[in-house]
């Protein structure tokens, strides 16, 4: 056993071993940077998805953000109003209610509607779109590939045999990622409306509607019906379109029922309906003439 | 005892390192040219991993968290080191091949991931169980990619010197396999025929159900 | 110091010709980790390089003038090493966080996931201990500083590069039709075999 | 200043630890390690020189400078004179020479004529399976087996590689042509030196 050889050995490996601990504490000491305990429990606070609603790259730094009081309270878009209670808790600041808002689709194609040419490249409604604006005939229909799907990080859609993307009002946080990654998200397929929307319209062509209904059989044909019967003057039909107006909508359904092409739906958080199977299944869906408040 | 085995069996199947973490794929891909190598690495493993466990979580209360890294680093580095040099000595040939990827034990995620996500926070006992079932698991995935490199890629499995099992002469062995791409390629098969295997596990069960 | 020609012959025969990542397959676990997309990919590479230049310089002057004139870097050199590049790492993370925050943000993240870099410890000690360096360069039987720099910036952006390639194919990846068996890792593991295809293709230019 | 001793001080504890350990470890491999080696190398020249009883290790540097320089793309490690019953019988160059997955050590037997008695590889780390042919294949190194006195290059790569191992083929005629010129340069000379 050469003890020098053992020595030695101890010697260096002590002195690398002091010399790194001794920089790493010292380093710790000077380069210690005084974290905001607050961003750091709002951070706790927030859903941690970083789905970039709240237009910050991540909850940490949405964190920042409403910690410095930069960003409201109810900044957190996704996590809705048990967020902003909670981050309004830390803050001490008083909560104020958040607009919550839901994602809907405004189109009943699906496999109903026209092909233009058949379509067989990558599976994704942005590489779709872009080849002489996708295979629908229709200028605004769904394309029916999923980006949306994939897209929402909490979940929310998931497409169903006719090729729509079926949106769950209850998972559905109003993140509003889907709307930006569809292609045609901008004409309004699909639109941000109020969390509790009673009803709403499977169509969002602005087109003549005779060319209209030889595109797509479910499309709105701008027959005025709903815009008669409906008791609360909340529909119209505003540039050959029905458009729902959600500050008057009761949810009394009677559009639903009296729509000819069946494409208006029961839809949103309201109790008795469950959104997900009243899409497109048209008036039978309808549980109970509801009345909810305005 | 249950407690002991379910945390070896966690590491043979649901979180075994290699194909359920992905994780320590270094080695595990340039060594599997000869099962013999194979075996020796997933020894190697097994030893390191069981032994810096141990120690992790013997002194867990004692180490201060800020420098638990550099502790912990050092306690595998130096069981990495008796490893090399105890090949170095006993098993010169195997240590000629296995060279680089001793030392790079060291680094290997599944050991210091361990350490700090399960050691440094249970009993000694179940880390000697985590260690076995992740080391295990490492070794049974390891030795059969070997097994499958080297007998389709040079149509036998030798023993040191003796020839375990071999190929019907006329078999032209495609020396991909014993390549790198090739590695990946059986590897990428193997994750495949695992999830295949698991669906039908799982379809039988719940047809069973 | 060798002459020119050769240093540049260092650093192409480091950066592609014997590519780390693709040929000889150390550092794999953030290569799959971290490929997912492309700012981590391409922040991760940064780091990388950062972190490998400064190591390997650490640990060329550890083995100079500790671990050599005491003769007991043949078994030390594992736990030396290591603690240094642990070290090193906790400490820019630190300092980083000080200095710059933006730098910090686009790049601190990853500098954890550099401890357990298998690159980074391979090309530390093949550049500090003699013996240890394989290329097919006949440079003296240990490296200079100057080699070992020139030689650890080859591979750190042969790393890089490889990163960042292999994240642009797996971001194509996610869009094409893959059966569900193969889906996620196992088409990930094919791509890189054929990736590395390609730079295995590379291996004797120059005579490296 | 405590608080920093309390990091310190167990990292400290550590590796003093380690250190003792590691260097126990080593001193008790150490010589078995030295041993394999010699061993290794003992099988090596035996392999080549069989009927040697003895080898000689020549020290003289300015011999082995000199045949460094003759040697090149090769490096030269040990130069061995073989003598059975103090009569030397021939010689044996121990080289260094690069393959495809680098350095290959390589020892070439030479008769007291020069002529080549036998290779062998002392360790290499090529691919199992297609660079480790050149071992694994008995023709390969036998063919370099009774190349005349003085042998030139071109001799030695008039001799068939393995397909699909170049590299490694070629980093073995790159020993044998070394060890030839070595011969015709020095050992030719020092003929007379060892009587």
């Amino acid at each position: 056993m050469d003890l020098m050889l053992i020595a030695k050995a101890i010697g260096a490996l002590a002195v690398i071993g002091l010399g790194t601990s001794a920089v790493l504490a010292t380093a710790a000491k000077r380069f210690h940077v005084e974290v905001d305990p607050r961003i750091e429990a709002v951070a706790a606070a927030l859903p941690g998805s970083n789905c970039g609603a709240c237009g910050n790259a991540s909850c940490f730094a949405a964190a920042e953000g409403i910690a410095a009081g930069e960003k409201p309270v109810n900044a957190c878009v996704a996590g809705g109003q048990k967020v902003a209670d909670a981050i309004a808790l830390i803050l001490g600041a008083e909560a104020c209610a958040t607009a919550a808002v839901i994602s809907a689709r405004h189109c009943g194609g699906g496999i109903a509607a026209v092909r233009s040419y058949t379509y067989s490249g990558v599976t994704s409604c942005a590489a779709a779109s872009r080849l002489a604006g996708g295979p629908l005939a229709c200028s605004a229909g769904c394309l029916g590939f999923g980006d949306c799907a994939r897209a929402c990080p909490f979940g929310a859609i998931s497409m169903d045999e006719r090729g729509l993307p079926v949106i769950d009002p209850v998972k559905c946080t109003g993140c509003g990622i889907c709307v930006r990654e569809c292609p045609r998200g901008h004409i309004t397929l699909l639109e941000m409306v109020p969390e509790a929307a009673p009803v709403v319209v499977r169509c969002s062509a602005h087109d003549k509607v005779k060319g209209r209904k030889a595109n797509c059989s479910m499309c709105c044909i701008a027959c005025k019906k709903c815009e008669k019967e409906c008791p609360s003057d909340a529909i119209h039909v505003i540039d050959m379109l029905a458009v729902v107006d959600y500050d008057k909508c009761t949810g009394c359904g009677t559009c639903v029922a009296v729509c000819p092409q069946k494409c208006i739906d029961l839809y949103g958080r309201v109790e008795g309906v469950d959104a997900v199977v009243a899409d497109g299944a048209g008036p039978e869906s309808q549980a109970a003439p509801l009345q909810v408040g305005a | 005892m249950s407690e002991w085995m379910r945390v070896f069996r966690q590491g043979l199947s649901v979180e075994n390192p290699l194909t359920v973490l992905m994780i320590g794929l270094c080695a595990t891909l340039a060594v599997s040219t000869q099962f013999q190598n194979a075996l020796f690495m997933g020894l190697a493993v097994i030893f390191v991993l069981t032994m810096s466990n141990v120690l992790v979580s013997l002194f867990r209360r004692v180490i201060p968290d800020q420098v638990r890294i550099p502790i912990f680093i050092v306690v595998i580095a130096s069981f990495v080191t008796i490893v090399d040099l105890v090949m170095k000595a006993y098993v010169p040939s195997v240590y000629q091949v296995l060279g680089i990827w001793i030392p790079l034990i060291v680094v290997n995620c599944i050991i210091l991931g361990r350490a700090e996500a399960f050691a440094y926070r249970n009993g000694v006992g179940l880390s000697i169980a985590d260690g076995l079932g992740m080391g295990t698991g490492y070794w049974i995935v390891i030795a059969l990619l070997a097994v499958i490199r080297e007998l389709f890629g040079t149509g036998k499995i030798v023993w040191f010197e003796s020839t375990l099992i071999s190929l019907p002469a006329g078999y032209a062995p495609p020396s991909l396999l014993l390549l790198f791409p090739g590695a990946f390629f059986v590897f990428a098969f193997m994750i495949a025929g695992a999830r295949l295997i698991n669906e039908r596990f799982e379809a039988r069960k719940e047809g069973a159900a | 110091m060798s002459t020119v020609s050769q240093l540049a012959l260092l650093f192409i025969g480091a950066a592609l010709v014997n590519n780390i990542l693709l040929t000889r397959f150390i550092g794999l676990c953030p290569f799959f980790g971290v490929s997912g997309n492309m700012e981590t990919s391409v922040g991760m590479s940064l780091a990388v390089v950062f972190v490998m230049m400064m190591a390997s310089s650490a640990t060329w002057a550890v083995w100079e003038y500790v671990l050599a004139p005491l003769g007991v870097g043949e078994f030390l050199y594992i736990p030396a090493f290591i603690l240094i590049i642990a070290s090193l790492v906790q400490f820019v993370e630190m300092y980083l966080r000080k200095a710059s925050p933006i730098l910090y943000r686009a790049m601190g993240i990853y500098l954890p996931l550099i401890t357990t870099n298998c690159a980074v410890l391979a090309t530390a000690t093949e550049a500090a201990k003699p013996g240890f360096f394989k290329m097919n360069i006949a440079l003296g039987a240990s490296l200079s500083l100057g080699e070992a720099l020139i030689y650890t910036l080859g591979v750190s952006v042969g790393f890089g590069f490889a990163l960042v390639t292999f994240a642009a194919l797996r971001e194509r990846l996610d869009l094409a039709p893959v059966s569900r068996l193969f889906k996620g890792s196992p088409i990930a593991f094919i791509t890189a075999g054929l990736l590395s295809l390609a730079y295995v293709g590379m291996s004797g230019w120059f005579g490296l | 200043m405590n608080s920093a001793m309390k990091l310190i001080v167990p990292v400290l504890v550590t590796c003093v630890v380690a250190a003792t350990g590691l260097s126990l470890t080593y001193s008790l491999t150490a010589p078995k390690i030295a041993e394999q080696d010699r061993l290794a190398e003992e099988r090596s020249l035996k392999a080549v020189l069989p009927e040697a009883d003895a080898f000689g290790c020549i020290e003289d540097t300015a011999v082995i400078e000199q045949a460094q320089a003759v040697a090149d793309p090769v490096q030269i490690i040990d130069m061995f004179q073989a003598t059975e019953g103090g009569k030397p019988i021939g010689w044996a160059v121990k080289v260094s020479s690069r393959g495809y997955g680098g350095p290959m050590i390589v020892v070439v037997g030479l008769d007291t004529s020069g002529s080549t008695t036998g290779v062998s590889i002392l360790s290499m780390n090529e691919t199992p399976g297609l660079g480790t042919k050149v071992q694994t294949e008995p023709w390969f190194l036998e063919q370099f087996i009774g190349l005349p006195g003085g042998y030139t290059d071109g001799d030695v790569r008039a001799l068939d590689a393995i397909s699909g191992s170049t590299r490694s083929s070629n980093g073995i005629r790159n020993a044998v042509a070394a060890a030839g010129r070595v011969y015709a340069e020095i050992l030719f000379e020092m003929e007379g030196v060892s009587e």
